[in-house]
């Protein structure tokens, strides 16, 4: 019953996003494809992050990281002269995980807040090593000579296949996460977090599920930095900046976590009210921040949170 | 019909002083000129936030979807490298009121990008110059660890060839030089030399003072001017920076600008407002000179290269690659009678001085 | 001086107490009697205000207490030990005692390291260090050392050897020979019998039964129908 | 009878004191053996250092003739060992049916798939469901393990026990907090566990554990002070003294 | 050589009790009471900018700092009845997401009410100029100051946290909080009044290090993270742990950014060496906690827990 909202709530935001074309075109209004991708990105990280965040209880301080990543990933490969977003996926997959081992090894021996704090130190310093990295253009980046190719093709110039490309990613991405929380790996995953004694005491060691999910998600993370590359045509290390990892958890928290569907409903929202209030005011930071304080004032578990209120209560009224 | 115009300015973040005076200088233009080139303005104002990808899709969404006609900004090069591609792609001008990029000043200099500003190099060769010049043998080196800062510190030695105890790189954002300054006091150089823009520019001033160090002459671009003054106050004085303008030029467009600018925002402009002020007029002078006909782009562009408006800095002018040919001072830390604190200009160092870059610029 | 009318409360959706009714004068003892999750410690919940009640009364001297925060309760002579211990991971065994203790009647660290005598030998080690028993200890010390004049105990023998089992009835009889209300529940119903004056039987959220030690004695088929025993 | 379980010289400290001192201490196959001592004594001290939880500053842990100290707490419990614990430990966030299924699933094939669904595998519910009948739970199996009363908890910790499938059960004081009844039928359970388990039962509840016993260890400050069978330990004064005082046995 | 590094490592422990200061409240809040509160950094800003006002207005520095902290209480108790109480009972990660919107709301908030130009305070007469050390090298008074300020304020919090019954009931009702108030105390208004104390010694640290400091928007947000790595890195709830984690995060960066070139250069060629040290410079308080957190992983002076 309550697997059956959440993936109401996606197949709703699916939906939502697959009518964008059809409302850009209505409107008018092709830019709005632009930022409809970017959502798609973003969302793809979020929930990337939420299968750590919300089923493991690791809260990832790092996972901009990831971002920075993949979108690396891009840059280099074009100037080593390969253009194929197959290619830059793979690669961009293959970074994260070797990331994501290494660090995730050393960061699982602590727990909590020394979890929090580790990672973000490890995306740190991957980002002053960018920072540092002259020849990507170091602090200030360097725009992409173009978007990366598909089967030969350069379909991604147009803004229309990117987004679908990156509802298709989202789509398919959601389906694995999906599965494998509610795999037997992903129980022993929540249990690791309800619970490491107990697990322990039944035969798990959580190390190894906590770690693979951990590189699961880094390489998730990394194909929202692919994606989030092609779109800005422009790369820079402030991608992997620790404030783009505080907002990936703002969007998991925003949308609820342990959801998935929450993940990627956070993300729209943030992007959307940041996109709207930005129009109307200077000062649209200070309308954010008091949302999110009202959020979690009065509404908490985020928008699935609400979502499942509103159902108890409709549920009850009948 | 009129003419649209995207500001693409930091207006959050500990850098947002820099682009408040950005955009409140052009729109100080626009409203003592009652629009642009005769024609009614309007002006969309968007933050960058100081992030590259945030700038680039803003600055899509500028050309894309508001469909301006000009876009002016930004604060940063970083930024400047973000949107560049974006605008200029779409075939609408780009304006930069700051940032100015070696390579956009030379090989990958583009027919639609202009700049108001002047090289990034340029006011460090000033220093660099000023250094030289004073016969100093020991110059102490210091700036942040970054892009920008690298090209600050190659910019002084471009024009300086004495000799350089220490080149050190802080790391971006330092709150604390009391690890550098000590190295500076015992190596005791002949001057120091540094770039450091914003709060670390005004932590640096204040604690150079507090460690006693005000008799080795400060040298610095980007430190001491009118956005980090207000929060250097006395530590400051006398401090010594290279700039393309100060308050006090004898211009009196000018100074009457400063005037204006001081009444409507209650504070002093720095160069970062006279920059943005002189691209709005960059822009009326042009659209005056094709009667507001923006439809032929070749002709808005010839009209935007022959610069023709009274630049707050007096004479002004475009190079081959649309960076400006233009005056270079030395400026000092000065507090005005009213007790407010600006800089002022104490000499020129470079007459009518072009860019190194603007050889390499092939513009088609 | 404790009277508690009605007392309906749950969690969330779901309604456990349907109607609670029970009062205890000044120096009774009294029991809750009950099945595994009949609602014996929702019932002490609501009562301290642990969780909301959603009907009836709680009355402490006469003064109605239904909706106070729990360190009201507290402070008009309640004592709690808890379900499950509850001691206070990061601190010591002394800070334990010490932190919310009110000084002023007769319990005072150096009586209860009388009365726990392991207690005392511990007392540096921090709350989670202690063996189960050595924390049940700890938590009925510390609800003494607030010197209540009804002290409330939710399995009050959890995990105790028979020894000190014996011990704290028989600190309980002294408790309650000093004039104090109790309110237990334990599994143990023979030495309950022993101890109090009163039973209240649950089952489902409301009460079935009540009566003396005598009357519950004299009734097997109470024991067996309500308790299985 | 041969011994399926040792441990020989346990010794663990914090800092000056001696939780299990010099400890040995053998379990036989199919037997219940009782551990009892005051509070204190080191009872669980001595569980979490068999089951793999706690390292002992010396002295073996050896299973079935094989020497198990290295083995880690989950290795253990894959060559047949499960306990459960006196601070009740479950997972409070499950339903008592995944709590139990997830041990199930813990000796049942490799938990690294990822992609076919864990809630409709037949297998592991249908194995969990008779482990929660066993301990008269199966009527709570839907609900949230946190929403149990602490006597269900208590019942759940067995039942999670059961499902990884031991020879050998190390249990401190199941029957704590459960009433009457439900003690009474989980005195049953273990009756029958005997048959087929060796168990090392940890419990205060005297009545219990003098009528499961077969051999009953007595546990003093770190050290067995007596074992014997019920009836010599009920005589023995040593026992009395330091630990029963006039419980009726 | 001997000279300059002994400066340098006097530099590194100002340093580090500079950082102490602005952890100080942070280690009652986070620490003790285990809250996490992204906010801690604009408080601390807000007492900056609080100070430059009060300043500006008195033109007296005592004054100010008179004025300050008591503003700065009441500043605490304001949010604390709006906010946080609200927060307690909540996972870290509401708490995050709340103070996160607060860190917006307010850094927005002082950007309209003081602009976004850096202020300043001015050095109290009584402590400007420095004291003559070795040879040529001379130090701050105010430095000096600031020195005894965060010695004293660490043992200051020492003693209320692990000698008075308060610090006893804020770490109990950190880990439980419904049995504290069952036990009978007033959790709400002891938390209350506890926080708007943390929340002004934030504002007290700000004040303080306004005249060295620039105060402007971003002051806040550049220490947090840093007030963050300081008290894991001591181990999360023990006072002495963030002080030793102030110090030595004060001293390791100094030296490493005064000797790190140095020694790169002994062992490697000195293009690659300034090029490394100067990507490691950063890096440097990064790397000293993930390899604090690796070889003990509850930080210096934490309890394991579990
Ligand atoms: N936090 C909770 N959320 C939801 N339901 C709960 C919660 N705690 C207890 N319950 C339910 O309330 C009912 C009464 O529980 P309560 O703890 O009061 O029982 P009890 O009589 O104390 O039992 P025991 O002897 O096992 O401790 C039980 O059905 C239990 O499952
Ligand atoms: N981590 C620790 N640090 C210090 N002392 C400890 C630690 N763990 C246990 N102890 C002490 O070791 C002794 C034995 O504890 P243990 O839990 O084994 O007792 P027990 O026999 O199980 O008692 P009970 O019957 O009360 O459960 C206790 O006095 C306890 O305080
Ligand atoms: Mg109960
Ligand atoms: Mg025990």
């Amino acid at each position: 019953m309550r697997l059956m909202g959440r993936d109401l709530v996606a197949l709703l935001l699916f939906a939502g996003f697959a009518a964008v074309p059809l409302l850009a075109n209505l409107l008018q209004d092709p830019f709005l494809l632009v930022i409809a991708t970017r959502m798609l990105a973003f969302a793809i990280a979020a929930m990337g992050l939420d299968l750590v965040l919300g089923y493991g209880a690791l809260v990832s301080f790092g996972h901009a990281a990831y971002l920075g990543i993949g979108a690396y990933a891009v840059t280099i490969l074009m100037r080593l002269g390969v253009y194929d977003i197959g290619l830059h996926l793979l690669a961009g997959i293959a970074a994260a995980v070797v990331f994501a081992v290494g660090t995730g090894a050393v960061s699982l021996r602590t727990r909590g807040v020394y979890f929090i704090m580790i990672t973000l130190a490890f995306s740190q310093m991957a980002y002053f090593f960018f920072v540092s990295f002259s020849a990507l253009g170091g602090d200030d980046g360097a725009s992409l000579p173009q978007r990366s190719t598909l089967f030969g093709h350069d379909l991604l110039e147009n803004d229309l296949w990117l987004f679908w490309l990156a509802l298709g990613l989202l789509i398919g991405l959601f389906l694995v996460c999906r599965a494998i929380v509610g795999s037997r790996f992903g129980r022993v995953l929540c249990g690791a977090r309800e619970n490491p004694q107990r697990m322990q005491a039944i035969g798990f060691v959580p190390f190894g599920y906590q770690l693979t999910a951990y590189v699961i998600s880094g390489a998730i993370t990394s194909i929202a930095g692919v994606l989030l590359a092609n779109q800005a045509e422009f790369v820079s290390p402030a991608l992997m900046n620790w404030h783009r990892s505080g907002e990936l958890i703002v969007m998991v928290v925003l949308g609820g976590i342990g959801t998935l569907s929450g993940a990627i409903a956070g993300a729209v929202l943030a992007l959307l009210l940041e996109e709207t209030l930005a129009g109307f005011t200077q000062y649209w930071k200070l309308w954010f921040g008091l949302f999110l304080v009202g959020i979690v004032l009065f509404a908490p578990g985020g928008v699935q949170g609400l979502v499942a209120r509103i159902k108890l209560q409709i549920g009850s009224r009948r | 019909e009129g003419v649209k115009v995207g500001l693409m300015f930091t207006l959050s973040g500990p850098a947002a002083a820099l682009g408040e005076q950005g955009r409140n200088g052009f729109q100080l233009a626009v409203a003592q000129m009652g629009g642009l080139g005769g024609m009614p303005a309007e002006v969309v104002v968007v933050d960058d936030e100081q992030k590259p990808d945030v700038a680039a899709n803003k600055a899509r969404e500028l050309v894309e979807r508001d469909n301006v006609d000009f876009v002016v900004g930004p604060i940063f090069s970083n930024i400047l490298m973000a949107i560049h591609k974006p605008v200029t792609d779409a075939g609408k001008f780009l304006i930069s009121p700051n940032a100015g990029t070696s390579n956009f000043a030379g090989a990958d200099c583009n027919p639609n990008f202009f700049v108001t500003s002047y090289q990034n190099d340029q006011s460090h060769q000033v220093m660099g110059a000023y250094a030289q010049s004073q016969g100093f043998q020991n110059v102490f080196l210091m700036a942040p660890n970054y892009q920008a800062g690298k090209d600050s510190l190659n910019g002084f030695k471009r024009s300086y060839t004495g000799g350089v105890v220490a080149e050190v790189f802080t790391p971006l954002g330092q709150l604390d030089f009391s690890a550098e300054l000590a190295q500076i006091a015992a190596y005791q150089p002949d001057a120091v030399f540094t770039f450091m823009p914003g709060g670390m520019g005004v932590n640096l001033v204040k604690q150079y003072r507090q460690a006693g160090l005000e008799n080795i002459p400060f040298l610095s671009a980007f430190t001491v001017d009118e956005s980090t003054l207000p929060g250097q106050k006395d530590a400051a004085l006398g401090f010594l920076a290279g700039a393309n303008w100060a308050p006090d030029i004898d211009v009196p467009e000018s100074k009457a600008f400063v005037a204006a600018y001081e009444a409507a925002y209650g504070a002093v402009p720095g160069s970062y407002a006279m920059q943005a002020y002189d691209a709005a007029q960059l822009i009326d002078s042009a659209l005056r000179k094709v009667g507001g006909d923006m439809s032929n782009a070749d002709a808005l562009r010839s009209a935007l290269e022959a610069a023709e408006f009274k630049s707050l800095r007096g004479k002004f002018a475009f190079g081959n690659n649309h960076y400006p040919i233009q005056n270079f001072y030395l400026t000092q830390a000065i507090k005005r009678d009213d007790g407010k604190y600006q800089t002022s200009i104490v000499q020129t160092i470079f007459e009518d001085y072009q860019d190194t870059y603007a050889a390499d610029c092939k513009m088609k | 001086m404790l009277r508690v009318e009605g007392l309906h409360a749950g969690y969330g959706a779901s309604q456990i107490l349907f109607g609670i009714d029970l009062q205890i004068s000044e120096g009774e003892a009294v029991t809750l009697l009950g099945r595994n999750g009949m609602g014996k410690t929702t019932t002490i919940k609501a009562l301290f205000g642990l969780i909301p009640s959603t009907g009836g009364r709680v009355l402490v001297d006469g003064a109605d207490l239904t909706h106070a925060a729990p360190h009201v309760l507290a402070q008009s002579g309640l004592g709690l030990v808890p379900e499950g211990r509850q001691v206070f991971p990061t601190l010591t065994v002394e800070e334990n005692l010490r932190a919310t203790a009110r000084p002023g009647g007769h319990w005072n660290l150096a009586r209860i390291y009388d009365l726990f005598p392991r207690l005392h030998e511990r007392r540096r080690n921090m709350g989670t260090q202690l063996s189960g028993g050595e924390q049940q200890m700890l938590a009925i010390g510390r609800a003494l050392m607030t010197n209540p004049r009804l002290i409330v105990l939710d399995e009050a023998t959890e995990g105790l050897a028979p020894l000190i089992r014996a011990d704290i009835w028989a600190c309980l009889r002294r408790i309650k020979d000093e004039g104090h209300a109790i309110l237990v529940i334990d599994k143990n119903v023979d030495a309950l019998s022993a101890l109090a004056d009163r039973h209240i039987v649950i089952e489902k959220g409301r009460v079935v039964w009540q009566g003396s030690s005598a009357q519950l004695m004299a009734n097997p088929d109470v024991k067996d129908r309500f308790l299985h025993v | 009878m041969s011994v399926v379980l040792s441990a020989q010289g346990l010794r663990k400290s914090y800092g000056a004191l001696t939780v299990t001192d010099n400890l040995s201490l053998d379990l036989h196959q199919d037997e219940l053996l009782a551990v009892i001592g005051p509070n204190g004594a080191g009872k669980t001290t001595l569980i979490n250092q068999l089951s793999g939880q706690l390292r002992p500053d010396a002295g073996r842990v050896v299973l079935a003739g094989r020497d198990i100290s290295d083995q880690s707490m989950a290795q253990r419990v894959h060559l047949g060992m499960a306990r459960t614990f006196q601070i009740t430990s479950i997972l409070p966030g499950f339903s008592v049916l995944e709590n139990v299924a997830l041990a199930v699933q813990a000796r049942s094939g490799s938990s690294f798939r990822f992609f076919r669904a864990a809630a409709g595998q037949r297998r592991l519910n249908d194995a969990a469901m008779a482990h929660l009948a066993e301990v008269d739970l199966d009527a709570d199996a839907q609900r949230r393990a946190a929403d149990l009363s602490h006597g269900k908890q208590r019942q759940l910790e067995l039942a999670i026990a059961l499902a990884t499938d031991p020879h050998i059960l190390l249990l401190d004081e199941p029957l704590a907090g459960t009433g009457g009844a439900e003690a009474a039928r989980l005195v049953a359970l273990m009756q029958r566990l005997k048959a087929r388990h060796s168990i090392l039962l940890i419990e205060h509840d005297m009545r219990a554990v003098f009528a499961l016993a077969n051999r009953i260890a007595v546990m003093v400050y770190g050290q067995i002070i007596a074992t014997g069978t019920p009836d010599e330990i009920r005589a023995n004064p040593r026992v009395r003294a330091a630990y029963l005082g006039q419980e009726s046995v | 050589m001997t000279n300059l590094f002994l400066l340098q490592l006097l530099n590194g422990a100002q340093l580090g009790v500079l950082l102490f200061l602005i952890a100080a409240g942070l280690t009652l809040i986070f620490g003790i009471m285990d809250f996490i509160n992204l906010a801690h950094g604009v408080l601390y800003m807000v007492g900056a900018y609080v100070m430059a006002s009060f300043a500006m207005l008195t033109g007296s520095f005592w004054l100010a700092l008179g004025l300050t902290v008591p503003a700065m209480l009441i500043c605490g108790l304001l949010l604390e009845f709006t906010v946080f109480r609200a927060l307690y009972a909540r996972s870290h990660l509401d708490q995050v997401l709340a103070t996160f919107g607060l860190v917006l709301v307010i850094s927005e908030g002082v950007k309209i009410l003081w602009g976004s130009a850096p202020l300043t305070v001015p050095m109290p007469d009584l402590l400007s100029g420095s004291v003559g050390l070795i040879g040529p090298l001379k130090y701050p008074v105010y430095r000096l100051a600031i020195l005894v300020v965060g010695l004293a304020s660490a043992l200051g919090l020492y003693v209320l946290i692990t000698q008075t019954r308060i610090g006893m009931l804020l770490r109990a009702g950190a880990s439980n909080r419904e049995m504290v108030s069952a036990l009978g105390v007033n959790v709400g208004r002891l938390f209350a009044m506890v926080f708007a104390f943390g929340a002004m010694l934030a504002g007290f640290a700000g004040a303080i290090v306004a005249p060295i400091l620039s105060v402007d928007t971003g002051m806040g947000e550049s220490v947090l993270i840093l007030a963050f790595v300081v008290i894991v890195i001591g181990g999360i709830g023990s006072i002495r742990g963030a002080f030793m984690g102030a110090l030595l995060v004060g001293v390791v960066d100094t030296m490493g950014r005064s000797f790190g070139p140095i020694v790169l250069r002994m062992i490697m060629e000195p293009a690659a060496a300034g090029q490394l040290g100067r990507t490691l410079a950063p890096m440097l308080v990064y790397i000293l906690m993930a390899a604090i957190l690796f070889a003990r992983p509850a930080g210096l002076f934490g309890r394991r827990a579990e």
